[in-house]
């Protein structure tokens, strides 16, 4: 009997190249693509939106996002994606399909996104001036404060962006991208980043 | 005055004061025994064709403001017969051979320039259907050419073949199409016409029709007052739909902007029109200079006769990846008109279901090429009360028996045609 | 003259930087200028007056003004690649290495042999071409076109692909201010002060508008001290963003602006990683136009001789470039306003040969300054220029009352008042209004949001601007809800201004109206002889205003000419639409990162990494990358290579990426009602476990969409679409779930980038997938029939699902993996297959098949065919209602002559078949009557050794073993074919079963 | 253009897809060939204020009913499709 290996490969496994892009000099910008993580779509039924939040709040400890916000619970995120739909990340399987499943029975339509998207963290100094040439929307710290997020596109492509926790002082977007575009988006984004320098990266850290 | 070099080398003896107004600008009469709405292109050809070809001299166009002022005077001025499908194929080749004698039946140069237009393929399906329709039009006697890569780059050695995100493959060229200088146009019928005694009269609104006791209308009323009509024609593009609901119609056209955009004046660059097929872009270059390029509608229902930012951006992106030399040209000016675009993307030429109300409507953007055809077959229905045998699929009720001519596929979904 | 002269330089003043010192060639001569230059500044402090030729009659051409709303000072910028047309010398940056190029000038600018047109003058007036050229009509393409076009156009395009980058930002604010003279700085205060984020643009590289040139005094401080002590200030402001280099052309709904940054013109070439321009959309709550106003000229004879300039322009050279224009100015004007350029050239040492002055008075303060400096103030209009290539040597005058005089001047200066700068402000089709006062017309009707101050807004004083930039600042950034205090406003004396309106001075000699175009008084008065009297008309017939300044400085001139020959006032006539952009903006700018390979997104398949290791040839299918075969080493075309595929899958196995599918979620306790609604055929009595073929219509009873749609669970469907439709589809549910059928408790999610699906097909699909899948799955006839649907346990404990669908019409299976594990999926359906000799195949090899098969796709969907032209009638449900069910059966949808779907396949085994051919009844002479359908796809068929296809042939069905011809004139060929069951391979399907 | 999505706040056009005059709706499943017909390919085509369906296809994925002014693109408001608010009947 033949030998398979399953190893998993990322959609940027070809395109990133760790180390320095760009501009040398400072470093405008850092990107860190986080890889293997759980993702997973959750949907209310009709009628139903309230227990979906009340299964959310008994799972996760805190009430599934309402608005375009990202909540953080103590081993997962819960990002608003659309009305009375919201994403669960996680890592190292704690929050899988077969996990939540039972919680949500009757409340809402669970679909699996972990392999649909690649995630991107950016930070660092010019992160919102290659934003700007990425995305419509306003990230001035004052309108796009920690812990909110927006369902929007980038390059005529659909992505959920959010604003994690500030690292170093810097405001960290966290941004989940179809995973068949990743590459391509990953192209423009280090086209925008390159006149600021870039250092590039990936992770297995949320 | 007949015009010619002479006549001009003569004018200039006197220092040009001697030339008289292109066309009469006439006052409203009280009754004509043809009057047509709109005095544009289309209305304006009508107008001739009904004074010239059919006898009909009784005649009046009405015009809202200045006549051309509106999809006439802001269109991207290609004229060609590249069509596919029965209905559009033989009518518009009938438009085609009208261009072809224009100038001379008008005593006009409306600078009809048969410098090609060349539509291009980028995959093999897309080569499919140009083959498709090539030999639709050859067969139906017009001329058509399928070219490959290789014939493109020696004919366009500037098109992006090897650096671009979907390569040139090929191409369907019109070697007979080209452009035609749009304002001359509208000026050459209004001068014929009002040389055959058509009264043209501008800044003259119309505001409702006049109808007798069995519904049939017997004129039009207008800011200028009243004026009777044995038969009122419309040909309003842009404004349709407004024009019908006056006689209590709703018609399957929606009205959307196309924009269309020219740069700055160059040295010869370009040589023929020519079409981008991965993407929304097409451009000629003027006689002055100008790059005359336009792209894709702006996507929503629209009056409003100016354009938004992400169509241009759009379109200059079409332009770049085609054309990757222009990206220095400037863009100089960006206007927009407004398409009624029908349900299936080809016109409606009829009788309206109201007596005596005879329709020329839902030209999309094909509206400029048509013009000779459109006013000679219209000016066929209006006299004959008979559908020309090249307009005779431009019926208002294909609608409702499924006959659409959907060259582009698209279903009853105006934006998309 | 000798390199580095700077003959006209000024030894003082200037915001220059005379330490540093630029080289430049102009027309191949190598001059000097300083950091701070433009071009013009630059070839004006060198003596250089002539600088272009004229559009039609290539008259000989100077520098009229100093800014973006210059006709003649055009020059090609820049050589090679990057050579750009008619770039104006008034807003080009000098740097070190500048090289400019005059246009439209051959051999050469001073001897221009085109000049000639000059002789024809006087036919080539307005329209001329109109009424001649006609004949022979085959020479218009041939002979007389080529003819005008080669003489037509300015500068010439670099003719190669520009090799700069561009890129495109957006950019958000409470208030957006165009123009950084007096007006914006002090809007820009008031709304910054108050909180607002404010993002100030400014179209020159020095922020200060008029300041620069005519100074002045602010809150006590000269004008330059109070510009750098306020600019201090906003930039300590952290929402104030200041942008040079930067002009905002054009105003977009929902408060949308458009703005073109230079980053980097000022430079040779950009540096590296560095975009050349940036396009702006800057999204602002308000916006406060502080463009300023525009000076503009009055047409009399001569007024194009190279040394006429704008009163306004002479005091930029002088104040702000120390460059002289001329050393003997005469300045013809008529209001108080122009008077500033005679106490410029004093104050420089240049001296003043006269004042002519159109007003019946001039103040006393005037008239003392000219008995000091002694220049004679002339009461009347210039009539006359004497002067040609090399500049202005002398000004006739007509004074009023009739007798006339002369000036000996080498320069003459212009003012004829001021035009608000309007043009954004109209963009929305608001027409300006027409003051009496001023002489000008001024905003109205600006789009929402946008206020007009200053001079822009007509006022013209340094004052009313400050009052007026600073109000409309800070009621702006009220408006955006910012109520900080702004503190007190910036304070200056307000200038008389008086005016004595004047367009027009009659008199013998060429006037120009629209320099550039070559437009004329003349021209004008015969536009309205012959009817063009509509400003729209006037501006199409003559093309007044067409030209690369938007006739910034002639349109106002040009329909009050119009005015006064029609006898009508000025806004009775009216102007015609203001169209953006403001200035014109490279198209480079507006397509920025998109062009190349970059032009559109690209989309990759799971495997595709797998399958560029292979060696596969890849093609564009929308956005998709997808391998079209996978050519081996010896194999002389792609068609060995797909036959190759085609041969080994139907004899063995073979496996093909179909990820690219779209694939849709269906949730909830209504999934199964909402798919009866969207089908054509029934999936609410489909089994769990199993598969079915799904055909979707539009509303209007055209076919849509299919696709293969699974049941997983009660609540749950795994439903597939074609690549191309896939987004459409999803839109398109999502409207029936959210508009149409609110009342259904269903739930969608695009699960098209989950999963990596691979289509397994062949005799030994079975002995390939017992290797990969957990042996206790059974895979069996039995275990997994014919459409069966279901997760399956991989070896080594991975889910996947399997599908046993076909396309390929052989024993087959679809399996799909969560995407990561697509590649590895690849790898190792290679090992698995080893021992069957497994090969990859590509879309084309899909496609032989599938035509084999008779299965319809993207040529057959083409969005004009219904389910019974594709042989599909039967499917649809008499019993329940679903999308496009009415309309479908209208009776052209009906009608027993429709084209449908049959097979073709040439009658000489080794004739080709080519898509796109038309079928016409045998015998018969091809034309529009008998044009019966057309082949829609085709292929070489391995298994029936022959080129077959299907097509869409009037009846085709009831015709089967009818021969027909292949018509096809654009490739020369014409060859019978027989029409056919559209099943080439296993009509009765038992390989897919078995 | 930009529509003020009532889920995710104001966005930019690009995100948006349009489909047409909100008003005409889908008639019943006997109402008939001519009712289909009108529904299908008779339009008022609006000169003035519209309502409209909108997709937010670029966002949150909602269909909206925008208020618009064809002659001046003014909008006016903006409001969710009946079924995106399933969720939340009877809650």
């Amino acid at each position: 009997m033949a030998d398979f290996s399953w190893d998993v490969r990322s959609p940027l496994d070809r395109a990133l190249v760790a180390g320095r892009y760009g501009a040398q000099g400072d470093v405008g910008v850092s990107l860190t693509e986080i890889r293997n993580f759980d993702l997973v779509q959750v949907m209310a039924r009709r009628g139903q939106a309230g227990e979906m939040i009340a299964a959310a709040k008994a799972r996760f400890g805190v009430g599934a996002p309402e608005t375009p916000k990202a909540v953080s619970a103590s081993d997962a995120t819960l990002i608003w994606s659309g009305p009375d739909q919201f994403f669960v990340l996680s890592k190292g399987g704690k929050h899988t399909m077969e996990s939540l499943t039972p919680g949500f029975a009757g409340s809402a339509s669970l679909s699996d996104q972990s392999h649909a998207r690649a995630l991107i963290s950016i930070s660092g100094e010019k992160a919102r001036a290659i934003f700007a040439k990425l995305s419509s929307i306003d990230l001035h710290p004052d309108v796009f404060g920690v812990g909110t997020a927006a369902a929007t596109s980038m390059d005529h492509t659909s992505v959920t962006l959010w604003r994690g926790g500030d690292r170093d002082g810097q405001a960290v977007f966290n941004l989940l991208v179809f995973a068949t575009f990743a590459e391509s988006l990953w192209h423009t984004i280090l086209d925008s980043a390159a006149e600021y320098g870039a250092t590039i990266g990936h992770s297995e850290d949320l | 005055m007949k015009y010619s070099i002479f006549s001009l080398a003569r004018a200039a003896l006197s220092g040009h004061k001697t030339w008289q107004p292109t066309w009469r600008d006439a006052a409203p009469k009280d009754r004509y025994d043809v009057v047509i709405i709109g005095g544009g292109g289309h209305g304006l050809a009508t107008a001739w064709f009904l004074a010239s070809e059919f006898g009909i001299r009784n005649v009046a166009v009405v015009e809202k403001g200045w006549i051309g002022s509106g999809n006439a005077g802001r269109n991207t001025t290609i004229i060609r017969s590249n069509y596919g499908l029965p209905g559009n194929t033989g009518f518009y080749e009938l438009s085609m051979k009208l261009w072809e004698t224009m100038e001379h039946d008008l005593n006009y140069n409306a600078m009809v320039s048969q410098r090609g237009v060349l539509n291009l393929y980028h995959s093999d399906a897309q080569r499919d259907a140009f083959a498709r329709r090539g030999n639709t039009m050859r067969i139906n006697g017009i001329d058509a050419e399928l070219l490959d890569q290789a014939a493109l780059r020696k004919m366009l050695p500037f098109l992006n073949f090897d650096n671009a995100r979907f390569p040139v493959q090929g191409g369907l060229l019109q070697r007979r199409g080209g452009t035609a200088r749009h304002d001359a146009v509208v000026w050459g019928y209004a001068h014929a016409a009002s040389a055959l005694g058509v009264d043209i009269i501008q800044n003259c609104e119309v505001t409702g029709f006049t109808r007798d006791a069995n519904g049939k209308v017997t004129g039009v009323e207008t800011s200028r007052g009243r004026i009777g009509a044995g038969k009122v024609g419309m040909a309003v593009a842009g404004s349709s739909s407004r024009v019908a609901a006056m006689a209590g119609l709703r018609l399957p056209i929606e009205s959307h902007v196309l924009q269309a955009f020219v740069s700055e004046a160059i040295k010869p660059l370009i040589p023929g029109v020519m079409t981008f097929g991965a993407g929304h872009f097409y451009v000629s270059q003027s006689d002055k200079g100008g790059l005359v390029f336009g792209g894709d509608i702006d996507g929503y229902n629209s009056y409003a006769q100016r354009g938004n930012l992400p169509v241009m951006e759009d379109v200059c992106e079409g332009g770049m990846a085609l054309i990757p030399m222009i990206g220095r040209v400037r863009l100089l000016r960006q206007w927009g008109g407004i398409m009624d675009m029908s349900m299936d993307g080809s016109p409606i030429i009829d009788k309206s279901p109201v007596d005596g109300l005879y329709i020329n409507a839902g030209w999309c953007y094909g509206g400029f090429k048509a013009t000779p055809g459109s006013g000679f077959v219209f000016a066929h229905l209006i006299a004959r009360d008979q559908s020309h045998k090249e307009a005779a699929l431009f019926r208002l009720d294909r609608f409702q028996r499924g006959a659409m001519i959907d060259e582009k596929g698209q279903g009853a979904q105006p934006n998309l045609h | 003259m000798v390199a580095g002269a700077q003959t006209h330089r000024l030894a003082n003043g200037g915001v220059i930087d005379r330490s540093t010192s630029l080289s430049f060639r102009f027309d191949g001569k190598t001059l000097l200028g300083f950091q701070g230059d433009t071009l013009a500044s630059a070839l004006v402090a060198n003596g250089v007056k002539l600088v272009g030729r004229s559009f039609k009659y290539h008259r000989p051409r100077g520098i009229l003004t100093a800014g973006s709303e210059e006709p003649n000072a055009l020059v090609e910028l820049r050589t090679g690649a990057r050579r750009e047309a008619n770039t104006k010398a008034t807003t080009a940056e000098l740097y070190e290495g500048l090289e400019a190029a005059s246009q439209n000038r051959w051999p050469s600018l001073n001897f221009d042999v085109m000049s000639v047109n000059q002789l024809f003058a006087p036919i080539f007036v307005a329209g001329f071409y109109y009424k001649t050229f006609m004949w022979p009509a085959k020479f218009w393409e041939t002979i007389y076109e080529p003819a005008i076009r080669r003489a037509a156009g300015l500068g010439r395009a670099a003719g190669v692909s520009d090799p700069d980058h561009y890129d495109k930002a957006w950019a958000h604010c409470d208030v957006v201010i165009a123009g950084s003279g007096p007006t914006g700085l002090a809007a820009a205060l008031a709304a910054g002060r108050s909180g607002a984020r404010v993002i100030l643009c400014e179209e020159d590289f020095v922020l200060g508008g008029r300041l620069l040139a005519d100074g002045g005094t602010i809150d006590g401080l000269p004008a330059a001290e109070w510009v750098a002590r306020t600019v201090a200030e906003l930039e300590a402001m952290p929402d104030v963003r200041i942008m040079t280099r930067t002009t905002l052309f054009g105003v977009y709904d929902g408060g949308t602006y458009g703005a073109i940054e230079r980053v980097n013109d000022h430079l040779p070439v950009p540096p590296e990683h560095q975009v050349r321009q940036r396009l702006w959309r800057i999204v602002a709550k308000r916006c406060v136009v502080a463009a300023g106003s525009i000076e503009r000229p009055i047409v009399f004879a001569g007024n194009d001789t190279p040394g006429v300039m704008m009163a306004s322009a002479m005091r930029s050279y002088i104040n702000r470039y120390a460059a002289a224009p001329a050393r003997r100015i005469a300045l013809f004007t008529n209001n108080e306003d122009g008077w500033r350029t005679a106490e410029t050239a004093i104050a420089a040492g240049l001296q003043v040969a006269a004042v002519i002055d159109a007003r019946p008075d001039v103040s006393p303060a005037h008239r003392s300054l000219a008995s000091k400096a002694g220049f004679p103030v002339l009461h009347g209009s210039v009539s006359g220029v004497d002067g040609g290539k090399n500049g202005v040597r002398k000004i006739s005058v007509a004074l009023t009352g009739g007798a006339r005089a002369e000036a000996e001047a080498d320069g003459l200066a212009v003012s004829g008042g001021w035009n608000p700068a309007v043009g954004l402000t109209s963009y929305h089709r608001g027409r300006p209004k027409w003051r009496d006062d001023i002489a000008a017309f001024v905003p109205d009707g600006a789009p929402p949001g946008m206020i007009a101050a200053g001079a822009a807004n007509g006022a013209f004083g340094l004052g009313a601007c400050l009052r007026e930039g600073f109000e409309a600042g800070a009621v702006a950034a009220r408006d955006a809800g910012r109520s900080g205090n702004i503190g007190s406003m910036p304070v200056a004396d307000d200038e008389a201004f008086s005016l004595t309106p004047l367009w027009h001075v009659a008199g013998k000699g060429k006037a120009f109206v629209d320099q550039q175009h070559d437009v004329t008084a003349s021209d004008v008065e015969l536009a309205q002889r012959e009817g063009f009297e509509s400003v729209e008309h006037l501006k199409r017939y003559t093309t007044l205003g067409m030209a690369t300044d938007q006739g910034k400085t002639s349109n106002v001139a040009g329909l009050a000419i119009m005015a006064a020959v029609t006898g009508k006032s000025i806004p009775e006539t009216g102007t015609t639409i203001y169209r953006p952009p403001y200035v014109p903006v490279a198209i480079g700018a507006f397509a920025g990162h998109h062009r190349d390979e970059n032009f559109h997104a690209t989309r990759l398949t799971p495997s595709h990494q797998w399958a560029a290791e292979q060696g596969a040839v890849f093609v564009d299918t929308g956005l998709w990358k997808r391998a079209q075969w996978y050519p081996r080493a010896g194999e002389k075309d792609w068609l060995e290579s797909v036959t190759r595929e085609v041969k080994a899958v139907r004899s063995g196995v073979g496996f093909c990426d179909v990820s690219t599918l779209g694939k849709i979620d269906v949730h909830g306790p209504d999934a199964g009602a909402f798919l009866d609604r969207v089908y054509i055929n029934a999936f609410s009595s489909l089994a769990v476990g199993k598969a079915r073929y799904g055909l979707m219509l539009r509303e209007d009873g055209i076919v849509y969409d299919d696709g293969t749609t699974s049941r997983l669970a009660e609540d749950h469907y795994f439903l597939t679409t074609t690549t191309a439709k896939a987004g459409l589809v999803m839109q398109h549910l999502e409207f029936c779930r959210q508009v149409l059928f609110p009342e259904l408790d269903v739930q969608l999610t695009s699960v098209s980038d989950q999963w990596a699906q691979f289509s397994i097909a062949g005799p030994k699909t079975r002995d390939l997938l017992k290797e990969i899948v957990d042996p206790a799955e059974d895979l069996s006839n039995e275990g997994f029939p014919f459409m069966g649907a279901r997760e399956v346990k991989l070896r080594g404990g991975l889910k996947a699902r399997l599908f046993r669908i076909s396309f390929s019409g052989e024993m087959a299976f679809e399996i799909s993996v969560p995407a990561r594990y697509g590649e590895a999926m690849a790898r190792n359906l290679m090992i698995a297959g080893k021992p069957f000799g497994v090969t990859p195949y590509g879309t084309e090899a899909l496609g032989v098949m599938r035509i084999e098969k008779g299965h319809v796709a993207g040529p057959e969907l083409n969005g004009t065919t219904t389910a019974g032209d594709l042989g599909l009638g039967k499917m649809m449900s008499t019993k329940k209602d679903f999308i496009g069910r009415v309309m479908a059966g209208r009776e052209a949808l009906v009608a027993p002559d429709r084209q449908v779907v049959v097979g073709i396949k040439p009658t000489d085994k080794a004739r080709r078949l080519r898509s796109g051919a038309h079928i016409i009844p045998k015998g018969e002479t091809p034309g529009p009557g008998n044009d019966q359908g057309y082949v829609t796809s085709v292929c070489f068929s391995p298994v029936l050794d022959q080129w077959i296809g299907l097509g869409l042939v009037e009846r085709g069905r009831e015709r089967i073993g009818e021969i027909v011809r292949a018509h096809d004139p654009l490739r020369g060929e014409d060859y019978d074919v027989e029409l056919c069951n559209s099943v080439f391979y296993d009509p009765d399907g038992g390989r897919q079963r078995g | 253009m930009r529509i003020i999505c009532p889920y995710c706040g104001e966005r930019e056009l690009g995100e948006f897809t349009y489909l047409g005059d909100a008003k005409p709706q889908r008639p019943a499943a006997d109402a008939g060939e001519d009712a289909v017909y009108d529904y299908v390919y008779l339009r008022d085509n609006i000169a003035g204020v519209m309502s409209e369906h909108w997709y937010h296809g670029g966002g949150c994925r909602a269909w909206l009913k925008v208020t618009r002014n064809t002659l001046t693109h003014e909008i006016s408001a903006v409001e969710p499709a009946a079924g995106v608010g399933a969720a939340k009947v009877g809650a």
